[in-house]
């Protein structure tokens, strides 16, 4: 930061600090050297700002200046009074601040070289900042309008009665049975599953019977092997009921149990299967 | 205050709660000194309740206090506010039906192993409350997950006799070329025809012979598992 | 129908519905050969306002439809039946608001460039989650940025039918007139007269356009635009 910024204000109107806080109605302009100074404070004193244009604003209303006249020496001087002092108290800064610091210092640069003859053409350099000023200011402006709205649950209250007694049954969704088997098409083809060429029918009817079986066990802890069996069913049943078994043993869902050769053969649910007490008793009150 | 005046206040009051107000609730919108009497709120309450004998809503005492409730009268119209279209189900949620389906019993990791993504509680819960599917065990591995099975209502919906109704993985790749209307039972569809008629006679020698070694792999497209059970993609 | 059936089951039907309705919803409500001219359920609606006069609601059309709503007078005491206070938006939000209302549609970069500092992410989930913006589309430009617009909900919630209901945005004064700085010791003259003064202006009617898509207005001094849609410094 060059001296001119910290030197002295060239005037006794401008010289007039920014209150740096208001204590007990007296306004401080410097904290105190000897005080100190909780860091939340300042967060809450610098989240006052909604920025580095707001910040400005705030500089050139507090004075009564006019925007479309800022005189750029002295607001720059005090915007990084306000820098120096959030840097002093190692407040994070935002990177906004830092940016619209040296977009000061530079009008400010070109605002004291000659300007060219045809200064007509040429930009106050000053015209940019004041554009995003003026911009910024009308939102900020629109903010506190849109505030002042009438709104639902401060000013607006919407109402409402009882609806009527009234029969409503809460549709459900109807699913086509292609859509179903579309769907497990996809998942087929995203889990490369189809990389079976000769994919033989598959017998759904022994997933069909595993959940029987599963369902009949956990009515029943544990059922004599045979008692799976329906000879009604057909060979076919049979063999579907012995897949199943066997693929559930696979899987870790049931347990076959023989207390001794020849004894008869229990199916549990799988980590259920009764120990050898259990078991005696189990053969005591069956035969 | 101002009969008129409390009247409207009560009005506003109860109709913006969304919940029945008692006359304690309504008392305490006032501040102390325009405290109105009790029967005050009273006669305003009958008053109230007689101006909108004519008009589509009415206004009732129920057990915590006073609500405008709309009159009966119009509910054949009012209902069809609710009356949506029926929603459809995700994609997510038919995959995971069509997983279970097929390859039930089945545990939510397994399912997740093949579709790659988590399945939602909301999707079992929404397929359960349906009844197309229900616990049917519990895998015997750490945490012993839930082996999910469809049921009885499942084939019922989808107008199946039983699982073995839904097309084999082969037919499911000509799914394109397939009737339209699907009809699985009908006699020219091949492989998926039959399986009532056939449930009862004696099965081809072969396929009991591998059925006998409890090779069941060779005709089940069976997905690798892992020691612990789970499905390997 | 007749037309005091039809006022009972639109006054049933809005207070029913706790969200406002519009005429094509309320028309909804009916079969099709009872179904009542649009004009017919205007003339209801009309009629609706005019019963309430004398009570402590009103018929209020906003961007959505038709609702009742506490009338103001009342309003003091029905607000005390919410023990929390309403919520209270930050400035950072507002300001975010505004500019999507009156600038929409808006990428985020835009409104950065216009605030002069970040977005957080939290006021755009918030603005989001009220349902008070959504993503409108994507501008065409490296990174295809969201387009924020505001919504239906966004103008029922502050009883607006349209967004030209919105406040008139304060006028942008011409640049042309800017002073030359002749020292840096700030105002001479009488330029420290209040700029607020003039910023309240009532504005000209080609400004109200403003707030749409309508640009140019010798006023307005429009940023430059780069390719990226962002604007220039």
């Amino acid at each position: 930061m060059s001296t001119e910024i910290h030197g002295p204000p060239p005037n006794a109107h401008a010289q007039e600090e920014m209150p740096f806080a208001i204590v007990r109605g007296e306004p401080l302009s410097m904290p105190p050297k000897d005080l100190y100074i909780p860091p939340d404070a300042l967060e809450v004193f610098l989240e006052a700002f909604e920025g580095p244009l707001d910040l400005l604003l705030y500089l050139i209303k507090r004075q009564n200046l006019d925007i479309l006249d800022i005189p750029i020496a002295e607001i720059t001087r005090q915007y990084m009074g306000y820098i120096d002092l959030m840097k002093d108290l190692r407040l994070e800064l935002a990177a906004e601040y830092l940016v619209m610091a040296a977009m000061l210092a530079e009008i400010k640069s070109r605002m004291l070289l000659p300007r060219p003859a045809s200064a007509d053409e040429e930009e106050d350099p000053r015209a940019e900042l004041v554009r995003r000023l003026q911009e910024y200011e009308r939102f900020k402006k629109a903010a506190l309008d849109i505030d002042a709205l009438p709104r639902v649950e401060r000013d607006i209250f919407p109402v409402a009665a009882e609806p009527p007694p009234m029969e409503r049954k809460p549709k459900l969704p109807d699913v086509e049975l292609t859509e179903l088997l579309l769907a497990f098409r996809e998942v087929l083809r995203r889990a490369e599953m189809f990389s079976h060429h000769h994919i033989q029918r598959e017998p759904l009817s022994v997933r069909e019977r595993m959940s029987q079986v599963l369902e009949a066990l956990n009515e029943a802890p544990f059922v004599e092997f045979q008692k799976l069996f329906t000879p009604e069913e057909g060979r076919r049943g049979v063999v579907v009921t012995f897949l199943a078994v066997l693929e559930m043993l696979k899987g870790h869902l049931i347990d076959l149990v023989q207390q001794e050769p020849y004894a008869p053969i229990y199916v549990s649910l799988a980590g259920k299967a009764p120990d050898d007490e259990l078991y005696e008793n189990i053969l005591e009150t069956d035969f | 205050m101002d009969p008129d005046l409390l009247k409207r206040i009560i009005e506003g009051a109860l109709l913006a709660a969304n919940r029945p107000l008692s006359i304690d609730q309504l008392e305490r919108l006032f501040d102390g000194d325009q405290h109105p009497e009790r029967a005050a709120i009273r006669a305003a309450l009958k008053a109230l309740g007689e101006d909108c004998e004519s008009r589509g809503y009415e206004l009732k005492e129920v057990a915590s206090g006073y609500r405008f409730q709309v009159r009966e009268t119009v509910a054949p119209w009012v209902s069809r506010l609710w009356e949506e279209k029926p929603p459809r189900y995700t994609r997510a949620l038919l995959e995971t039906l069509a997983l279970i389906a097929y390859r039930q019993p089945i545990t939510r990791a397994e399912i997740e192993e093949i579709r790659g993504v988590a399945v939602s509680t909301h999707i079992v819960r929404t397929l359960s409350e349906r009844e197309w599917i229900r616990v049917v065990g519990h895998r015997d591995v750490p945490g012993r997950p839930a082996l999910f099975g469809t049921t009885r209502q499942f084939l019922d919906y989808f107008n199946l006799q039983s699982l073995d109704d839904l097309p084999t993985l082969a037919e499911l790749r000509d799914l394109d070329k397939m009737h339209p209307e699907l009809d699985f039972n009908g006699p020219d569809e091949g492989d998926s025809s039959a399986p009532e008629a056939a449930e009862e006679d004696s099965l081809p020698a072969a396929e009991t012979d591998e059925a006998g070694e409890g090779e069941a792999s060779d005709t089940v497209v069976e997905l690798p598992r892992t020691p612990d059970g789970r499905t390997l993609q």
